[in-house]
Order: structure tokens, then sequence, then C-alpha cells
């Protein structure tokens, strides 16, 4: 009766953060680190009169994929949206600190999954949220230093933005669905600041095909585009940690010449019909709008790897 | 201040910088003792934007590749990320990302990384930038924040004069030197009266191969909690092995 | 010797005046304001069709243009006041009295002005009661109209919008009325004719296509597991219980809810093609997952619904379509539909009292009726049978005696606490409040507690249907408020009497497990879903994507 | 923010053998639970920290109701809300029992 393009199992957008975990991992091996009971949660919040959560909306820890040990950090972005903040940032810092410490160690684990679900600095904490991003870079640059990939998952409500999507672009492979979204100034507040003529953030449309994860797997912005289930995540996350570009200066190099290169092929255009027609899309104008197995298809004709990250 | 009068108190003995395009600028400069210091920067308060951010990256990718470990002195005067519509849709993300990424890898492959932030940085400019170096040093004047105030009330839906009232209380969410200091971002604050020759020639001796801001920022109380619950990770990662 | 043709002479005067601005039939855009000036007379009664939908938003702003010195105390009589140029009217002076439906987004300013006297209201009506009094005391002397593209005599092709048009062009050009219509484009010749040439007497093709407002998408991406509860326990405890083929739903989530539970949950309990076949109904997109898996056999609309269009041309035996192949809906005719031939109506509300009345009216808000009203009663005109029907009537009656006859099943829905933790279930509406604030005679009422049948909240069913006297149907409501003071106030023996008499019915005594109650259940979870459902045929407005 | 703590006395221990489990989010009207089997026999321990303000008098009687539905003794219930409804709030509760009864 249902199609079957309908997703029956659990959906990644939908999920919340531990329902994410439970599918990604093998089952009865996920170890959470500093979990609920510890009681290990923002101090801020309370000078603004907001209730904390447990484990600030940010639960790390380590299991096995496939029977190899990860490292996993999973944001909620349903609690405060996701926001990079003092204790949430911390936990991050310090399971990615801790990766890098066991690299080559009986403790070493094969890769760090990264859910991002996240609008980014959590406000009320900015100052603490801020530099979390930053020493998430640094600590997640050292992570990728000692050989051991970094695979972020983004599909959830919140999307990835502002330090949030510059941290996914650190890592070492983006895995991303339909509903994802990756961006640095979220379109209302583009809108805020310069008009709707700039950015009309209520066009849905637009924000997705400006932001959204078939426009970024298109131009080079993630790396695997999955079917929006968990299982899909799964199978990708597994897939991406052995293929993975090394933390180097070619790869730097190689960075600088794939983004100067889109700057100049381009950097003129206003949408992104507009660079897929430049690039050779049969029916740019459909993309936004086909199944996700057409969509793969097409992805698998261009072949639009790059190990430029 | 200009770029000019603060390469000329920093590097007394001479500096050879020039203006590259879209507000950038490069060159080198010369230590008291005549050691190279390689001079990266960004001027006029300019919003980064890709065509910057892929600038300033491709100058330090050509000062890593030389080879040398050569210190590199960034100057920051930006804004935050440019925002426009076409900026994110070229994936702002990754250019931003890409020049932290190459900042932190000058760093990794043994050069001395110190910013020094003499104007503005906000938002995702300031992650890509000031605070992508090892050390960041602010002149006095100097306005980093992650967002103002005004937005930071439209966002968390509280009235202007509550949120400057709390921040009296805290310097956890305020811009300015002073709260990002006792959170850790900033290593020391330059005034008028210091001597930046001598200053920036001892903070580039300082060892900065770890990120110590979070403990910075425990001494300074300014965020009491983020490096003991990072060392709680930590510790526990070991034992959820087994 | 009276003159018994001055209607007909008046009009002849405001054709003659405003010939200068038109060619023929045609008016350009740029002359329309001058036009309606030559037309419209200060006093007179104007239809500025407007509904929950469509908008003739073009000669709307044209008409606010107007200088109230030359034209002014217009009494406006149209289903819905929804544009902020309706209201400019009546602030700017050109309008005085106000005889409507339907406020949606302006039922604050509507507040507002009645507040400050601005507005004279006549009266709130439901639809048809509305369009009952254009052929009786409210006929208006100028309609502004919006169709899709007329040819240059006027024939008008109004297209799956046409709703209320048919009945205000009726009402208006055979009462020697004028009748402007604007249109999206004029054409050679129109793909069909929905109202004929020579009942209009203007056309203007307007800057940009006449506004539609989505009202009738649902995002399944919103429906919460209280909805999804509720939907349960409707199935189960209504829908399986009387088994009405012929129905009309309401636009709220939770019967969005029951919409997508249809294939799955309905499934499971039998239901295809015992229940809801045949429907009064608008286009909601989230009944395409219950026409797609056989459900629907046919259902007739009041309007149509942005982006359903290419749906249901593709679905004709279910949608009345004409022979150009796009969707023909009729406001007057479905509501009619809904009042006399359907078996039941389900829908929310935002208040309810202690005697089953319900508002959706708050202290400073003033919605309107639209259709609920007349969906949400008995037609006591009505004598053909059914077994829903019947079976209704004999539980209000306690038995089956010779003249016992049928009831329509009222049912309404409601959460027992609504945003921001209001209770829904109140010991006053506020709508009384607001009708002595505004000296209103008639406090405004969706459905009086007389008409409703059941209702449904996350606690259970009510079934007023065997309440017996008054208390009986206060403490029904009680025993399903929940934990609002209305709930928590109840005599708890009486509502377990009733319990057993089945009067109240809750989650477990209909064998419905509310930790079942889960969006897994639904058909579709997404916008995207049902444009999957749909076989790519429902392009939804690009305020409800996220792709 | 308020916050009060509620205590009542269940029928019968919580059957199984679960120590701890957590369910919900604190989205907009949610709340999250943290169930810990911390308290002796019988007793029930809820503690509310709830973005709501006076609410305390529905929160006691939740909680009398599904104590009586659940019994759930020797559980200490803890919970940040943010304005969840009542009925979202026994469903959690009940989700809650149920995940730790049947955890190993």
């Amino acid at each position: 009766m249902i199609p079957e393009e309908i997703v029956r199992s659990p959906s990644w957008y939908e999920s919340s953060a531990r329902n994410r975990i439970t599918g990604l991992l093998d089952a009865e091996t996920f170890r959470e680190i500093l979990g609920p009971a510890e009681r290990v949660m923002s101090p801020h919040l309370e000078l603004f009169d907001l209730p904390p959560a447990f484990d600030d909306g940010v639960i790390v820890g380590r299991g096995q994929l496939d029977g190899k040990p990860v490292a996993i950090i999973a944001q909620e972005g349903q609690f405060m949206g996701g926001t990079f903040a003092e204790v949430s940032g911390a936990k991050i810092v310090g399971l990615l600190r801790a990766v890098t410490a066991s690299a080559g160690t009986p403790d070493g684990v094969s890769a760090v999954l990264l859910l991002l679900d996240t609008g980014g600095v959590r406000l009320q904490e900015a100052n603490a949220g801020e530099l979390a991003v930053s020493e998430t870079v640094r600590a997640l640059l050292g992570v990728r230093a000692a050989g051991i990939p970094v695979v972020a998952l983004v599909g959830g409500r919140a999307g990835a933005f502002g330090g949030g999507g510059i941290v996914t672009a650190c890592c070492s492979h983006v895995v991303i669905s339909e509903q994802g979204r990756i961006s640095v100034t979220g379109p209302e507040v583009i809108e805020t600041n310069k008009g709707a003529e700039e950015f009309d953030s209520r066009d849905r449309a637009l924000v997705w095909r400006i932001t959204g994860g078939r426009s970024r797997v298109l131009l080079g912005g993630a790396d695997s585009y999955v079917k929006g289930d968990v299982a899909s995540f799964r199978a990708a996350a597994a897939r991406s940690r052995n293929a993975a570009p090394p933390f180097t200066l070619e790869t730097m190099a190689a960075e600088q010449d794939r983004l100067e290169k889109r700057l100049s092929s381009y950097g003129d255009c206003r949408d992104t019909p507009e660079i897929w027609a430049r690039a050779g899309l049969a029916d740019p104008a459909s993309v936004p709008d086909i199944d996700d197995d057409a969509f793969l298809a097409l992805l698998s004709e261009r072949e639009i790897k790059h190990d430029a990250r | 201040m200009t770029p000019v009068e603060l390469l000329t108190r920093l590097f007394p003995s001479g500096h050879e910088v020039v203006a590259g395009p879209f507000n950038t600028l490069a060159g080198r400069a010369i230590l008291t003792d005549g050691a190279a210091v390689e001079i990266v920067g960004v001027t006029d308060g300019a919003p980064l934007s890709p065509e910057i951010a892929i600038e300033l990256a491709g100058s330090i990718i050509r000062i890593v590749q030389d080879g040398k470990k050569t210190p590199i002195v960034l100057l920051i005067d930006t804004a935050s990320q440019r925002m426009t519509r076409r900026d994110e849709m070229l994936g702002l993300n990754e250019y931003l990302a890409h020049l932290a990424k190459v900042v932190t890898l000058a760093g990794l492959s043994g050069h001395r990384t110190v910013a020094v932030l003499y104007g503005a940085a906000a938002a995702g400019a300031f992650i890509a930038t000031a605070l992508a170096a090892q050390t960041l040093i602010t002149i006095d004047g100097a306005h980093p924040s992650v967002m103002d105030l005004p937005s930071i009330a439209r966002v968390t839906k509280l009235p202007l004069e509550i949120l400057e009232k709390k921040a009296e209380t805290t310097p956890i969410f305020a811009p300015g030197v002073t709260p990002l200091a006792a959170t850790g971002a900033v290593l020391e604050n330059w005034t008028e009266a210091d001597n930046f020759s001598d200053r920036i020639e001892t903070v580039l001796t300082l060892e900065a191969s770890s990120d110590t801001r979070d403990t910075l920022g425990e001494e300074r109380g300014g965020r009491k909690v983020a490096h003991s619950v990072a060392l709680r990770v930590a510790a526990e990662f070991g034992k959820a092995a087994r | 010797m009276r003159d018994w043709t001055r209607q007909k002479t008046e009009r002849a005067t405001r054709m003659d005046a405003a010939a200068p601005f038109a060619d023929g039939k045609v008016v350009a855009a740029d002359n329309a304001t001058d036009m309606l000036r030559r037309v419209i007379k200060s006093g007179d009664r104007v239809c500025l069709e407007g509904d929950n939908q469509k908008q003739a938003d073009f000669l709307a702003s044209c008409l606010a243009q107007v200088d109230p010195a030359d034209i002014h105390d217009l009494h406006i009589v149209q289903s819905g006041l929804v544009l902020p140029e309706h209201l400019d009217l009546f602030r700017l002076g050109i309008a005085k009295k106000l005889d409507f439906s339907y406020s949606g987004p302006q039922s604050g300013a509507i507040a507002r002005a009645l507040d400050q006297g601005k507005i004279e209201l006549g009266a709130i009506h439901t639809y048809i009661e509305l369009f009952a009094r254009y052929y009786v005391d409210l006929t208006p002397n100028v309609a502004l109209i919006a169709g899709v593209c007329a040819d240059r005599d006027g024939n008008l092709y109004t297209g799956p919008n046409t709703e209320d048009t048919p009945t205000i062009v009726e009402a208006t050009a055979y009462k020697s009325g004028v009748v402007i219509a604007q249109v999206n484009k004029i054409v050679d010749k129109v793909p069909r004719v929905d109202i004929p040439g020579d009942q209009i007497d203007f056309v203007v093709e307007a800057p940009r296509p006449f506004y539609v407002e989505p009202l009738f998408t649902r995002d399944p991406g919103a429906v919460t597991d209280s909805q999804i509860l509720m939907a349960m326990i409707a199935l189960k405890g209504i829908y399986a219980e009387y088994r009405p083929k012929r129905l009309n739903h309401g636009i709220g989530f939770a019967t969005a809810a029951i919409e997508l539970l249809l294939p799955t949950y309905g499934e499971k309990l039998g239901l295809r093609g015992e229940v809801a076949t045949h429907w009064a109904l608008n286009p909601h997109p989230t009944l395409i997952p219950a026409i797609e898996s056989g459900w629907v056999e046919q259902i007739h609309c009041f309007g149509s619904e942005v982006g359903m269009d290419r749906y249901m041309s593709a679905r004709p035996d279910v949608y009345f379509t004409g022979k150009d192949g796009t969707l023909r809906s009729n406001r007057l005719m479905c509501q009619n539909a809904g009042l006399y031939a359907c078996d039941m109506f389900i829908g929310s509300t935002l208040q309810i009292d202690l005697a089953g009345n319900s508002s959706t009216v708050t202290p400073d808000r003033i919605a309107g009726f639209g259709g609920a009203p007349n969906m949400g009663s008995d037609a006591h005109g009505r004598r053909h049978v059914s077994d829903a029907w019947l079976k209704a009537g004999r539980e209000a009656a306690g038995g089956a005696g010779p003249l016992v006859r049928g009831r329509k099943l009222v049912v309404q829905m409601v959460e027992t606490f609504g945003e921001g933790m209001k209770p829904a279930f109140v010991e006053e509406l506020d709508s009384l409040a607001l009708a002595r604030k505004l000296n209103m005679e008639l406090a405004p009422v969706m459905i009086f507690g007389d008409d409703v049948t059941h209702i449904v909240t996350e606690e259970g069913i009510a079934n007023l249907l065997l309440c017996r006297n008054a208390d009986d149907v206060e403490q029904a409501i009680r025993g399903v408020a929940g934990y609002t003071p209305v709930g928590m106030a109840r005599d708890r023996a009486k509502v377990e009497a009733l319990r057993q008499r089945g009067v109240i019915r809750r989650p477990e005594d209909l064998g419905v497990d509310p930790m079942e109650a889960n969006r897994n259940l639904l058909a579709a979870r997404s916008i995207r879903d049902l444009v999957t459902w749909s076989d790519g045929l429902y392009s939804p407005p690009s305020k409800f994507r996220n792709w | 923010m308020e916050t009060f703590t509620i205590r009542a006395r269940a029928r019968a221990p919580l059957p199984g053998t679960g120590r701890q489990a957590i369910v919900g989010v604190v989205a907009s009207g949610n709340l999250e639970i943290l169930l810990e089997r911390s308290e002796t026999d019988n007793d029930v321990v809820v503690d509310v920290a709830t973005s709501a303000r006076g609410f305390r008098a529905v929160w006691e009687a939740v909680v009398a109701d599904f104590v009586t539905r659940s019994s759930p003794g020797g559980v200490r219930f803890s919970i940040h809300d943010n304005g969840a409804r009542p009925d979202t709030v026994t469903l959690r509760l009940l989700q809650g029992v149920k995940l730790l009864e049947t955890q190993p």
C-alpha cells in the first residue's frame, strides 16, 4: 500500500540524538561518557530562567560500528538548537582530545562520528560557545592529524549552521541527506540584516537550494548523499571512514585549488540551478524535485568525488 | 590604529608588507635579532568573504610550503563573515573552515602562529581568523564579539536592558575584550603604553603546541567548568573502552 | 406613476460614466481605480470577493485608493475580510458597515476596529447564510471578483478556485448590479466558461495573479503524538462505531492526523470502504495517502488548494472537474452538501464550555466562522436516512421509536490545553466577554452545545448523545477535560458512573494504547512524503518545503 | 523556572532491574525525565524543574494519577520541563517506567 520510496524505518530527521546513536552503532555497544545521571549541566541557563538538560544537549561516548571501535558525538538539535556552549562544547573537545591521545594505543578508535544538529553558538553562553567551536576545530584537526578520520553526519532539524557549518567542513568526510542543511549565517539572520530581497527565509525551496543536502553534495560541500533513514546514515558512516583524506599540506593545497576553482567558475551565479546548468546538468530545475533514487543515479553518473577536504 | 602604525610598533627593525586584493595584506617583518616573521592580514573591518578567506589561506599555504617554519603573525581587522545569499550558496562555511584549517596546519607543522586583533572580528569570521591562531593578542580598542547585544536580545527574546544588566554579572556572553579574555580567548591585551615589539617577541617564544584556552578560562574565572569537564571526559574515555 | 426600472436606469448611468475607461469590456489596469470611481456610489453594498482562500486583491487595492470624499459609507458584504486593504477601506472611511463570515489573519485588526467604532457590524455569518442573504436583503450593487482568465466578451474561467464567484455574480448581475472581474490574463478563448460573459460588465488584467492562501495544507511533520492519540480514539470510538461514509473534516492538525492514519491504523481496523468514502472537503493534501490507498470514492470541494491542481486533474474519478480537465469548486454547493448530505462533521475548536458550546473567539480576536457552524449543525430539514445518522438519532432519543429521526454527528476534537498551556475547557467562553465589550446582541459561538454530539480529547470521548440532562453533559465534559481547572473540578463518582454508561470512553476502554500513539503510524511524515504518495503530482507551496 | 519536589507512596516497587533510564528531550512543549532506582521500597520522589510557573497543583494531580496507574515504587524521577502539557508528561512517565522495567 505505502509507496516503497516512503521511508518507514526510523528517520534521521525525526529521531532524537540518542536514537540516532542507537541506530548508528552495533547493538548494545554504546558506552556513554558523562551520561545524564552525572548531571553535568550548563551552569548558565539558570541566569536566563531556562530549563537545563542532563546532558546539555550533547551525548558523547564510544561504541562499535561493524565490530570496530569508534568514538561518537551527537548533538540534540531539539534542546537549545543543539548549540555549542560551555559544557556541551567541553564534552566534544574532551572526547576529541582523548581520541588523539589514544591513537595507536589499545584504547584507540577507528574513526570519530560527529552527528551535527546545531544552530551554532548558544547565544546565552556566546563567548564560551564561540571558544568551544574554536577548540573543537583545533581538537578535531588534531584527531585528523593523528590519522583518524572524523565523519560528519548532517540531516537533523537544526542542520549545521554558524560554527557548526565551519566544524562540518573541518571533518574528513561529510555525509548528508536531502533535509540536511549546511551554512554559516542562517537565512533568517541574513534576511534580518540585509532584507528579504537578499534572502527570503520563508521561501523554503530557496533555503534548500542554497543550503540543502543536494546542493551541498553537487557543489562538493558534502561527500556522501544518503536517503533519510538511520540505516542509510549507518552504511555511509561505515563506508566513509575508510576513504577519508588525511589532514596534510597536500590535502590543503588541493582544497585551496578546489575552492579557488569554485569561485572562478560559479562566483557570479545567484542561485544553484545556474551553477548546475553551467556544470552541465541536463535538467537543473528538476534537481530538487526528483526522488532520492534518481538523484543518487545522477550523482553516480557525475562522479564528483574529491579528496580535498 | 592603522596596519602600518601597528607594524611599525610591532617590528621597528623593519617590515615589508604589501596590500593584496580584497582588503588583505601579506609580507614579512624582521625581529630585533634579525629573524624573519611572516605577516598575513585583513584590514578595514572588511566582512570576511570567500575571496578574502581564500586569499589569506593561499598566502599561508605558500608559507608552509616554503618549509622554513617561520613564525606567522596574523593582523586582524575584519567584521563578521559576509552575510549574503551568494556567499552561503558558494559554501562560505568551507572557505572559513579552509582558512581555519590552514592556520591550524601551520601551527601543527611547526610555525608559531599569533593573531593580533587590532580591530573587529565577529562570529564565524572570528573563529576562522583570530581564534584559529595558537595565540590571540588584542590591542586596546579591539572589538571581538560573537554577536552584538541587540542581536542577542532579538534571538533570546530578552529586553536589551535586562541583557546589559546580566552582562555585569558574567563574562559568558557579552562582547568585548574583557569578557572574552576572561573566558580564555585572549592571552594578552596590549595598551598604548606597552612596548609591542618586546611583547610580540616574548609571545613568539612561548610554547603553544597544545590548546590551553580552557585552562586559561578556568584560571581567570570566566569559564569555570569547561576545562574540568573536558578532563573528565578524557579520563572516562579509556575506561569506557573496557 | 411609479418608475419600476430605477435600478436599470441607475445601472445604465454608471455604465455610461465608466465607458470612457474601458475598451468594450476590457479595462486597463491603470484605469481600474478611475473606473471604480464611476461605477461605485457612496452607500453602495459592495462585494469585494475574498474568502478564506482566493482574493480579488488587485481590485481591493484599487478600491482602497479612491478618495473617501467621493466614495464613502460603503456597506461591505463578503465572506472573507482577510487582506490589510479590506481593513483600510474602513480605516480610511471609504466603507462603514460590514457583513461577513471569516477574517482569519485580520481577526485582531477587526476586533480593534470594532472597538474603535471604525466598523459598524451587521453580523458574522456562516458562508451559506451570507450567500442566502445576497438573495434577500444584502444583494450587492457592485461585485468585484477574481478569475483566472477572461475573453474580451467577459466570458470567465474561474478554474479550480471558482469558490464564491458564481454565487456573488448571480446575485449581482440579475439584480441590475455591476460586475467587475480581475483576471490573471485576457485570452482569445477561455478553457471553459465558468461564468458567461453576459453576467460580466468589465474585465481587468491584473498586474499579478490573484492571491490564494494555502489554508488547508497541514504539514505532517508538525503532527504531534497527542494529536495521533486523539485520531486513534476518534477512529476507534466514532468512525468504527457509527461508520459515517459521508463527511467533512475541519482544518486542524487532529483531523489531519485522522486523514494520515486512514491507510495505516484505519486499515488495521478494517474500515476501508466502510467509512469516509464520500466527502465535502477542500483538497486537503493530507488526504492524498487515503485517496491513493483506495479509501475515497469522491470529493466535492468548496475551493481549491495551492499545489493540488495537477493532482486533482489526474484524479477526475475522485474530484469534480470540467471538460477542460481542471477542478471546479463551488462554495455554496459544497456548503449545502456539508449541511444536508453529510453524516458527520469533525473538527477542532479553541474553547468549550460546560454545555458544550464552542468558540474560536479569544478576547482580542474575531476570526469569524467560515463554514463550521453550517457543517457542524444538524439539518432539521433532512429527510433521507443513513445508518450513521439513524444510530446517532437513536442514541439521542434513548431508543428506536416510530418517529425517531436521525442526528448528524458533530464531533469536536480538542487538546485539553492549547497554546501556552491555556485550558481549552472553560466555565465561560471568552466570546461572551467580547460580546459584552462590543455590545453585540449575540455572542459569536462557533457551534452551540445542542448540536455537538461528541467531544474528543486525549483523555477520551464524551458522548453527549447519551446524556440525559444538563448535569450529565457538564460531568461528561469535565470527565474528558483532563487536568484543566474544569477537569479537576469534576465529580469523580459521577464521572465514573458516566463511564459505566459508556458516555465517557477512555483510551483503555477502547483498546487504544497511548504508548503506541507515535509518528511512525502516520502514512506520511512530511510534505515530501505526500509528494511521493501523489507520484509527484502535488507541488506544495515553497513555504512548506524542506528540500 | 519553578522547582519543587513531589513525594508519593506506590503500591509496590517497580519490577525489573534497570538502574537508570532517560526519556524525552527538553524541547518546547516537551520534557526529559531521568529515572533512577534510588529510593526505598515503595517511595516515589519526583523532582520537577519547569519553565511554566503556577502549575504545581496540576503536576501533583498528574503524579498522583500516574502513581496509582503504574506503581513505580523505589524510583526517583528528575524532570526538566519546557512547558509540556499534562498528557505529554503522563506519556513520558509511562515510557520511562517501561524503559526502566525492561532494561537489563
